[in-house]
């Protein structure tokens, strides 16, 4: 089968839902976070091979600013992440329901 | 030989190479969110850099070459790094083996499912317009001329952005607050 | 190119730096000054927004149409800059319940401001895209500012992961609309979008980018993270998130909708009726048992974003200009509300109803303000609650010749607003019929924030009994949909 | 234009009320100074204005009108002519008594005050507005101070119940008002609110009758709801029961009457045909208040229940002459919402008085209260005999007007005779029932010492509820002159020349044929 | 007409009373009599002022301002003065003047003076006002008045709680036939357009059949107003629990005028009945005066012994009037207002010397300790038994011979039966009371009643001796008989002769009945008579049961539909249908918000669910 735009997005989709997957299934913050990572990356995939595809390099830009972008969340998040061990001394899900109903 | 050596750098190498590292993203990318053989963070840290790196692969595929650069310099450098220091900082054992809860296993199979079901029959349904050949390179002082001009505006945004995750992250791990 | 039209964004981000580096030189006990000279410094720039000078001048756009400056965009500016002023009144009373750098807490506030005043510029997804971003990741740590307290940091944690979320899937969705269409400015997607009608990719990738605006607004399905952030950040903090974080959701929601996918949306008809529905109903039952004042007032602004909603599902400019009006008056009542928490749990660690009680004894003026945001919020006649919710009433009523279904979803607000009447009582029943009041210490209040409370009330009247001048300016703005 | 004595009535108070928030809470005096002045100009004034009306004369009588929302043709435009007029003169006349009658509010005297001027100025506000949106708008201003009264104020332990019932019937009545009103101002295609142009754009341009199938029924279960229509009527007794005297007075006598008035200025004249499909429903309905409600009545074993339940078998009366779509029932409908206004007033005045002094309404602990409490007393059986339906009180002349106009109408002949049963019987069954077991029969020791009602001051809003009804009713024409030739324009185009065979009441209206245009 | 305004005066000056004595002068009690007995006796003295000038018949009968006039609605306020209304206000203004004066004493020693005083001009204005008016809708209204003004008369001593009941039963008894009486009017003015009896009367005249098949009903609608007012079976059971109200109250409102009122209002619109209508009340006429006469025979209340014979003699002039003849009816109203107005004073006048005390068998041997009394007494007892030459005589045989001319021999048997009947109650209690041992310590030291009681007395029975002949049959007659020949005065006297059938039954069965009572009570300390009847006198004794009867259907079944209603109105719409939406409500949002379980990967997932459910919302199918 010839390889085309199709097969790339069905890969990228792929990674997407299986970030999603990682999302709603794992129960530990930065493995969440990884699985989002992973979403993110799947765009990416999309954009750069639309850009390709497409003839047209502002896919490019754009995964240029997501990379950024992810890298600023990524920072914020793990401070975060770090910010609420230190006081809860856990990372899991399921420890962090103060809140609810 | 020649020919055929052609014939696989022409059209099917490409398209091997492809699906390897389609295949082997997929599969790190699997290995990342389900691994069943290790619920460690850092296992699945280290996949989730494997994956970057094959992703990066097919980035070059795709002719992007200063992005595949990034990618692995961006993310699998500096980004997992991060991660790696996090989990080693936080000292993360094994995630605990709490019950699993089926049905959320289920219904999130289900969910997702759709959703990947409904994306691919919209991928089937559509006429994508691609071009047979594609032919755009990524020129990387093509890239720098459109971000410094064009997109200079977003790009001086994303510096804000930065500065406030700086500051951000400098006020959430503070160790002593005042 | 016209950088000019960028004065105020300019002088926004140049005032955050400021604040952030002012910390350096100002003694902790002279903070609390940085919080009113960015209060001075807005203030001068919402005269600024309204002198008609060449930086609010209208029509204009630059960088390739990136960022444009038309009525919308200064609307919704004006509103956030008011917005952000209140909210650092509120910041400021606030500043003895942060442990980390206060300089920095109002500096973060510029920053989400400057974000959320690119959104009201954005034209263009990837100017969208920065802008929400840099609105997101700076209230992740704006939610998170209290660091000592555990519900601020799960707050922060559940809106981190929440919001991540839903940026992949907008990203996504930017992906495939770029891919399909090759367009990434607004205006010239309209022009192209209705030969892609049929393309369902094209249709996937704009329902991704929904899904993450959605996510901002706080409407159905996506609206399960707002109680939480709500009741666990910092109360200006959730002020901000409720007003303008919010309000930029529906600036871009507007622009996607209307100015880049307008034949699209139009199919969209009953997806938007169901999604307003639902969101109505869903934020009004969830309230009713609910004593926390704050997860409250969460639930309130998601049933709020449902009645939001009823101005873009009724895909008209006058539901568009409702919209905009009572996104005005949701300003004043919700900042109002969100002060009075404020300033009553300031000594208390829980935001429970309970903490209202007697309060009219402790401070007149606070619950005559609590009192006023929640009949505003209940829609009652003269307060600009009533006048909104009226408008979007009429703008839904004016499709249902085109749709039945817009009856229905004119009965379900009628019932989402019978709803929550019961639990907007329920808060000054609390305040003025409380059988065991606790604590019955006056509360002393500063002339700013009394300043800044009288502002809302007058802008709650103001909205509500003179309503000609904003509807005239929200007018204007939906014009921007018109062409 | 010059400023309308109207915009004096309805603003008076609202100033007042304004001012009062910046009075301190415990200058007692000057509040009820302020408060009673604020009620007691707009009654001279309504009183001026109602000798000033012009009678015999079509049209609006004292208009003002301020453009307010031009791009959607809203503006403050207040006018009265005969159909609200007496409705103006009897707000303010209660409102003042209802003042006068607040002393027996002892705590919070200050927040009170100010909810009552502001339910005043609203109630005043929505009858004498002819703009939709702030006909609406004023009442819904009018009801929020209720809900909050009942819910501070209010008595007996069922208060909370009874102020969230209240609160849920009539927001969803407003609203579903509301709804019925945008939907007419968006369907009528006329672009304004003003009632009058509205009218005069509909003359020449009806509605189409699916807009009109539409937007009646939620005109007439909005209002209706805001009236105790029955089956929605659960709401208004359990709330009066509940309320303090003076809220119970100002809504139950005169903010209630908003839906009714409602429908005779908007929904009959601007939706003739469905209007004509509805009324039978209406008449069948309207026996649920009179007959149903008043058995209901008859079974309280509290005062103020009872009353309450009355006054909503009071509403059936109306409903009747309103279903009867001819220009003596709407007049009659007019006539028994300005008596019954008074009347409700005046006997939940006095249902509040005893409760002051002895702490309970359930009828069972009363008794003999004549001997110890004469003129309360007498003014309770004046009352009750008034609410019977007595000649001599305004209510009388109203309810047998009703039963006029729709004798009228052959098809509600049978809901007539019903009516009439109600009115004579069950009125009379319950009423007497509460004279005997409150008023008559041997005094409790307990109360043999109750303070009558003795100062003048005590004494005059009783009075002046009393002189209202009385006045009324030995002069009905007083008011009659007034309604009659508004109503009959009403009556007009709420009867259009329709081709349907059997039309009610037009055939029946030998005068009204010739004026309509063939 | 001349001196129009005389009437207007008549009829306000008593309203006039009223408003000045509850306004000022309630503190004190001799102003507020003598302020409401100048009212009346004005009112008289202007009557017979006006009937002077402008004589029985004036030119222009009527005067009326405008009141209510809505379309095709129009009521006067207005005034019909013929020979039957100024008759009417003669009898009210006259036998009232007395009575009003009798109370000033017999109410001197009761607190409420003033305010009994005030009732009794209310009573008086709207009495005048019915039989005034000229209209339905006036009359109704007055009609109305009369019964509101009983209520409150009954009521008077309002801490006993019979005199309450009492009051509320007359008063709910009385709705009962204004409900029909209103909906006749409605009838009525439904089909000819006017409430003017002048103008109906003109318009059934010019077209007998203008009331169409309505006119049985709308006449028998219209005769339930006189059924409650006049006491009629079914209706006639508030009457003699109305003997709550003290006696001037009795003889004014309970046997002079009010019950009257019927009867009056049956003769001014007995155009409107038709033949069936005519039936049906001369039969109900009829049973009505068996009944109450067979009732009154066992009773041992005074004043209750007089109401009972009040019925009767109700039933008498009700069922008169149905046999088409309304001059007899008004000319034994008269008659009887006269007699049974000094009955009831007189018995009065022995409550009032025996200390309130009103069973007959404790009294006894009065005729010594109060002869004034006794001879009046005996005059009105005389009357009523229909002995001549007194006016009871002659109205009764009137009755009798309307029976026989109009050949309805059913109810002329039962009108002479009933004629024996009162013959026999009246004087079992005239023997009982007068006659043999005192039966009590009370009847011992009785006394003579003071001359403000008893001048009245004498008056009355001066009238109720020679009413029948000093010209009030001819006055009627003159209003209801097209060629009326007026009769002279020697004429009147011998005017029963013209039936000498009627009048020899008529005379030989009150003589029978009274020479029965004669022999059973002349010294009876007790009632023989229960052990003569047995059952039928303990039925007798508790009014057949009547009371009983409706207790337990009518007053039950309304009182069950009554229970039903509030049982419906407690549990189904406010307990099941609010309480099911409103838990309905209040369920779903506790359900609802259990999905907000504060774990984020239940968020997660709700936030992938509804991406998914949106997705397939727009590109699943």
């Amino acid at each position: 089968m010839h390889v085309g735009l199709e097969q790339y997005l069905t890969v990228s989709f792929l990674l997407f839902a299986l970030g999603l997957l990682g999302v709603i299934m794992r129960r530990n913050l930065l493995v969440i976070y990884m699985s989002l990572e992973l979403m993110l990356n799947a765009a990416n995939l999309a954009l750069v091979s639309f850009s390709r595809f497409n003839d047209n390099l502002n896919g490019q830009i754009l995964v240029f600013f997501i990379i950024t972008v992810a890298a600023a969340e990524v920072s914020v998040g793990l401070a975060l992440i770090v910010a609420l061990y230190r006081r809860r001394q856990s990372a899991h899900v399921e420890d962090l329901t103060t809140m609810k109903l | 030989m020649e020919n055929f050596q052609n014939l696989i750098s022409e059209t099917m190498l490409p398209d091997m190479m492809f699906y390897v590292f389609a295949a082997l993203t997929l599969l790190f990318g699997v290995l990342v969110v389900a691994n069943p053989f290790s619920r460690n963070p850092v296992t699945s840290a280290m996949f989730l850099v494997l994956t970057i790196i094959s992703m990066a692969g097919l980035f070059v595929l795709l002719h992007a070459f200063f992005l595949a650069a990034v990618q692995v310099i961006v993310y699998a450098g500096a980004v997992m790094v991060l991660f790696l220091f996090v989990i080693m900082l936080l000292d993360l054992k094994e995630e605990q083996h709490r019950k699993i809860k089926m049905v959320a296993i289920i219904a999130g199979l289900l969910s997702v499912g759709t959703i990947v079901a409904i994306f691919l029959k919209s991928l089937h349904a559509t006429n994508l317009n691609a071009h047979a050949s594609p032919v755009t390179e990524g020129d990387t002082a093509l890239l720098g001329k459109l971000l410094f001009s064009q997109y200079v505006l977003p790009f001086e945004v994303v510096s804000v952005l930065l500065l406030v995750a700086m500051v951000g992250v400098i006020l959430l791990s503070k160790k002593n607050l005042k | 190119m016209n950088a000019s039209l960028m004065t105020l964004e300019i002088c926004v981000m140049a005032l955050g730096t400021v604040l952030m580096l002012a910390d350096f030189w100002l003694p902790d006990e002279r903070k609390k000054f940085a919080g009113y000279a960015a209060v001075a410094a807005l203030t001068g720039l919402l005269v600024i927004s309204f002198s008609g000078c060449g930086a609010c001048s209208l029509g204009g756009s630059a960088f390739n149409g990136m960022f444009v400056q038309d009525g919308l965009a200064i609307f919704f500016k004006r509103f956030f800059i008011v917005a952000a002023i209140l909210v650092l009144f509120m910041a400021v009373e606030f500043s003895d319940r942060i442990a980390g750098g206060v300089s920095e807490y109002y500096s973060l506030i510029v920053f989400a401001l400057s974000g959320m005043l690119f959104a009201a510029s954005a034209n263009d997804f990837t100017m969208l895209f920065v802008a929400i971003e840099l609105i997101t990741i700076t209230f992740y740590i704006l939610t998170s500012f209290q660091r000592g307290r555990l519900v601020s940091l799960e707050a922060g944690v559940k809106y981190l992961i929440l919001g991540a979320l839903s940026s992949s899937f907008m990203v996504f969705g930017i992906a495939l609309v770029w891919g399909t269409t090759g367009k990434l400015n607004f205006n010239e997607l309209a022009a192209v979008a209705a030969q892609f009608e049929t393309s369902k990719i094209f249709l996937f990738g704009v329902l991704f980018i929904l899904v993450g605006l959605g996510f901002k607004i706080a409407a159905f399905p996506f609206q399960i993270w707002a109680p939480d952030v709500y009741q666990g950040a910092p109360t200006p903090t959730t002020a901000f998130l409720a007003v303008g974080s919010k309000a930029a959701g529906f600036v871009l929601l507007l622009r996607v909708l209307f100015t880049a996918v307008p034949t699209v949306t139009a199919h969209w008809m009953n997806l938007l009726i169901v999604i307003s529905a639902i969101t109505i109903l869903y934020g009004n039952l969830c309230a009713l048992p609910q004593r926390n004042l704050k997860r409250l007032l969460g639930y309130s602004s998601i049933a709020h974003a449902g009645y939001l909603l009823l101005g873009v599902a009724a895909l008209s400019a006058s539901g568009q200009s409702a919209l905009l009006y009572y996104l005005a008056g949701y300003l004043f009542t919700v900042i109002a509300a969100f002060t009075v928490i404020c300033l009553v749990t300031r000594h208390l660690d829980n935001d429970d109803v309970s903490a209202l009680a007697g309060l009219n004894q402790r401070s007149p003026l606070l619950a005559s303000t609590m009192t006023l945001a929640m009949a505003s919020l209940a829609g009652i006649p003269p307060l600009a609650g009533f006048f909104g919710k009226f408008l979007l009433l009429k703008a839904v009523l004016e499709q249902g010749a085109v749709n039945p279904g817009y009856y229905c979803l004119a009965f379900t607000a009628l019932a989402g607003v019978v709803i929550s009447f019961y639990y907007y009582f329920g808060v000054i029943r609390a305040i003025y019929w409380s059988k065991n009041v606790v604590d019955v210490s006056p509360i002393q209040l500063s002339g700013p924030i009394k300043v800044a409370v009288c502002i809302c009330i007058a802008g709650m009247f103001w909205l509500g009994i003179f309503p000609t001048t904003a509807l005239d300016m929200a007018n204007e703005a939906a014009k921007v949909f018109g062409k | 234009m010059t400023t309308s004595i109207l915009t004096y009535i309805l603003g008076i108070p609202l100033l007042a009320a304004v001012l009062l928030v910046f009075v301190p809470g415990n200058y007692r005096v000057i509040i009820r100074a302020i408060a009673l002045a604020a009620t007691l100009v707009p009654m001279v004034l309504a009183i001026k204005m109602f000798c000033q009306f012009v009678t015999g004369h079509v049209g609006y009588q004292f208009e003002q009108q301020i453009p307010w929302v031009e791009s959607l043709g809203m503006s403050y435009h207040v006018g009265v002519d005969g159909l609200n007029v007496g409705l103006v003169l009897m707000g303010a006349i209660v409102a003042f008594a209802a003042a006068c009658c607040s002393w027996e509010i002892q705590t919070r005297e200050k927040e009170f005050y100010i909810l009552l001027l502001v339910m005043t100025g609203g109630i005043l506000g929505a009858f004498a507005s002819l703009d939709l949106f702030f006909f609406y708008a004023f009442h819904e201003f009018a009801l929020v101070p209720t809900f909050i009264m009942i819910g501070v104020w209010g008595r007996s332990e069922r208060k909370n119940y009874a102020t969230f019932q209240i609160t849920i019937y009539l927001t969803i009545g407003a609203l579903l008002a509301l709804i019925g009103l945008i939907a007419l101002y968006i369907q009528s295609g006329a672009h304004t609110f003003d009632i009058p142009k509205l009218v005069e754009y509909i003359a020449a341009n009806p509605l189409a009758a699916k807009s009109q199938n539409f937007i009646f029924p939620l005109l007439l279960f909005g209002f209706g709801i805001l009236v105790s229509l029955w089956p929605f009527h659960s709401w208004a007794a359990l709330g009066y029961g509940a309320a303090p005297a003076p809220t119970a007075m100002l809504h139950a006598g005169v903010l209630k009457k908003f839906g009714l008035y409602g429908l005779i200025r908007v929904a009959l004249p601007l939706m003739p045909q469905a209007a004509q499909s509805w009324m039978q429903i209406l008449a069948w309905l309207c026996l649920g208040n009179i007959l149903y409600v008043g058995w209901v009545a008859m079974k309280q074993k509290n005062l103020n229940l009872l009353i309450g339940n009355s006054s909503v078998a009071h509403m059936g009366f109306i409903f009747l002459g309103i279903a009867s779509l001819n220009l003596i029932g709407v007049t009659g409908a007019v006539l028994v919402m300005i008596a019954h206004g008074f009347l409700a007033a005046l006997t939940f005045a006095l249902s509040g008085y005893i409760y002051q002094k002895t702490g309970t309404l359930q009828i069972s602990e009363l008794g003999g209260l004549c001997r110890p409490l004469r003129f309360i007393g007498v003014t309770l059986l004046m009352a009750a005999m008034a609410g019977c339906g007595l000649p001599g009180f305004a209510n009388f002349v109203g309810e047998v007007t009703v039963f006029f106009g729709a004798w009228q109408v052959p098809s509600l002949r049978v809901v007539t005779v019903l009516a009439v049963w109600g009115a004579l019987i069950i009125g009379a069954v319950y009423m007497t029932r509460a004279v005997r077991n409150v008023l008559h029969g041997p005094v409790p020791e307990k109360w043999s010492k109750l303070a009558d009602a003795t100062d003048v001051w005590r004494k005059l809003p009783y009075a002046l509820l009393l002189v209202s009804l009385l006045v009324f009713g030995f002069v009905p024409s007083l008011l009659t002159d007034k309604i009659v030739p508004d109503a009959k324009k009403m009556v007009q185009m709420a009867n259009p020349v329709s081709d349907k065979p059997g039309a009610v009441a037009v055939s029946e209206i030998p005068n009204l044929k010739s004026a309509l245009p063939n | 007409m001349k001196y129009e305004i005389l009437p207007w005066i008549i009829l306000f000056l008593p309203l006039l009373a009223t408003a000045v004595i509850t306004l000022f002068t309630l503190r004190c009690r001799t102003k507020s009599s003598l302020i409401s007995i100048s009212a009346v006796v004005t009112g008289f003295v202007l009557t017979i002022v006006f009937i002077a000038v402008n004589g029985w018949h004036p030119v222009a009968s009527e005067t009326a301002v405008n009141w209510l006039s809505i379309g095709d609605l129009h009521a006067d306020f207005g005034l019909k003065l013929d020979a039957l209304s100024m008759m009417m206000m003669l009898i009210v203004t006259g036998v009232g003047g007395a009575i009003h004066i009798y109370s000033y004493s017999y109410m001197d020693e009761d607190a409420g003076k003033a305010r009994f005083f005030a009732f009794m001009s209310l009573f008086t204005f709207s009495m005048l006002g019915i039989v005034m008016s000229n209209n339905f809708l006036m009359m109704f209204i007055f009609w109305e008045l009369v019964g509101v003004s009983s209520y409150l008369l009954i009521g008077f001593w309002f801490e006993k709680p019979s005199a309450g009941d009492a009051a509320k039963k007359a008063f709910i008894t009385n709705r009962l036939g204004d409900f029909g009486f209103l909906l006749g009017i409605l009838m009525v003015w439904g089909i000819l357009g006017s409430l003017n009896f002048s103008t109906l009367q003109s318009s059934i005249v010019a077209n007998p059949a203008a009331l169409g098949t309505m006119a049985t009903i709308a006449g028998l609608l219209v005769f339930c107003g006189a059924m409650g007012k006049s006491a009629q079976f079914p209706l006639h059971v508030w009457l003699p629990d109305a003997m709550e109200g003290p006696t001037p109250v009795s003889a004014l409102i309970h046997a002079a005028t009010m019950v009257a009122a019927g009867v009056y209002m049956l003769c001014r619109t007995l155009f409107l009945f038709n033949a069936d209508a005519l039936h049906v009340i001369a039969y109900i006429g009829g049973f009505t005066a068996l009944l109450a006469a067979l009732m009154a025979v066992q009773q041992n209340d005074i004043k209750r012994i007089i109401a009972y014979s009040t019925l009767s003699q109700l039933g008498y002039m009700v069922m008169a009037v149905g046999l088409n003849g309304p001059t007899p009816a008004m000319f034994h109203l008269t008659t009887h207002a006269f007699f049974k107005a000094l009955l009831f004073l007189s018995a009065g006048s022995v409550i009032i010397g025996m200390h309130h005390e009103q069973d007959i068998w404790q009294m006894g041997n009065l005729r010594k300790k109060m002869p004034l009394t006794f001879w009046t007494f005996l005059i009105g007892a005389l009357a009523l038994s229909g002995i001549p030459p007194f006016s009871g005589f002659y109205s009764k045989d009137s009755i009798l011979a309307q029976c026989l001319e109009e050949k309805n021999y059913l109810l002329f048997g039962v009108a002479v039966f009933v004629a024996g009947l009162t013959a026999f109650y009246t004087f079992r209690l005239f023997f009982v009371v007068f006659f043999g041992k005192e039966k009590s310590d009370y009847a011992k030291h009785a006394h003579e009643s003071p001359l403000v009681m008893t001048l009245p007395l004498v008056a009355l029975a001066v009238f109720a001796a020679i009413g029948g002949f000093i010209g009030i049959a001819n006055n009627y007659g003159s209003q209801f008989v097209a060629e009326h020949e007026t009769l002279s005065l020697a004429q009147q006297v011998l005017e029963p002769l013209h039936a000498p059938v009627a009048m020899l039954i008529g005379i030989g069965v009150a003589l029978a009945g009274i020479f029965l009572a004669f022999s059973l009570y002349k010294n009876a300390g007790t009632d023989p008579l229960p052990a003569k009847l047995g059952g039928l006198a303990t039925a007798m004794k508790n009014k057949f049961y009547l009371d009983e009867i409706y207790e337990a259907t009518v007053i039950r079944l309304h009182d069950l539909i009554a229970t039903i209603c509030d049982m419906i109105d407690r549990w189904i719409v406010e307990g099941a249908c609010i309480g099911f939406v409103r838990g309905g409500t209040d369920l779903t949002g506790r359900a609802l918000r259990l999905v907000q379980t504060g774990n984020l990967q239940t968020y997660a997932f709700l936030f992938v669910l509804g991406v998914a459910l949106v997705l397939y919302f727009v590109l699943g199918k």
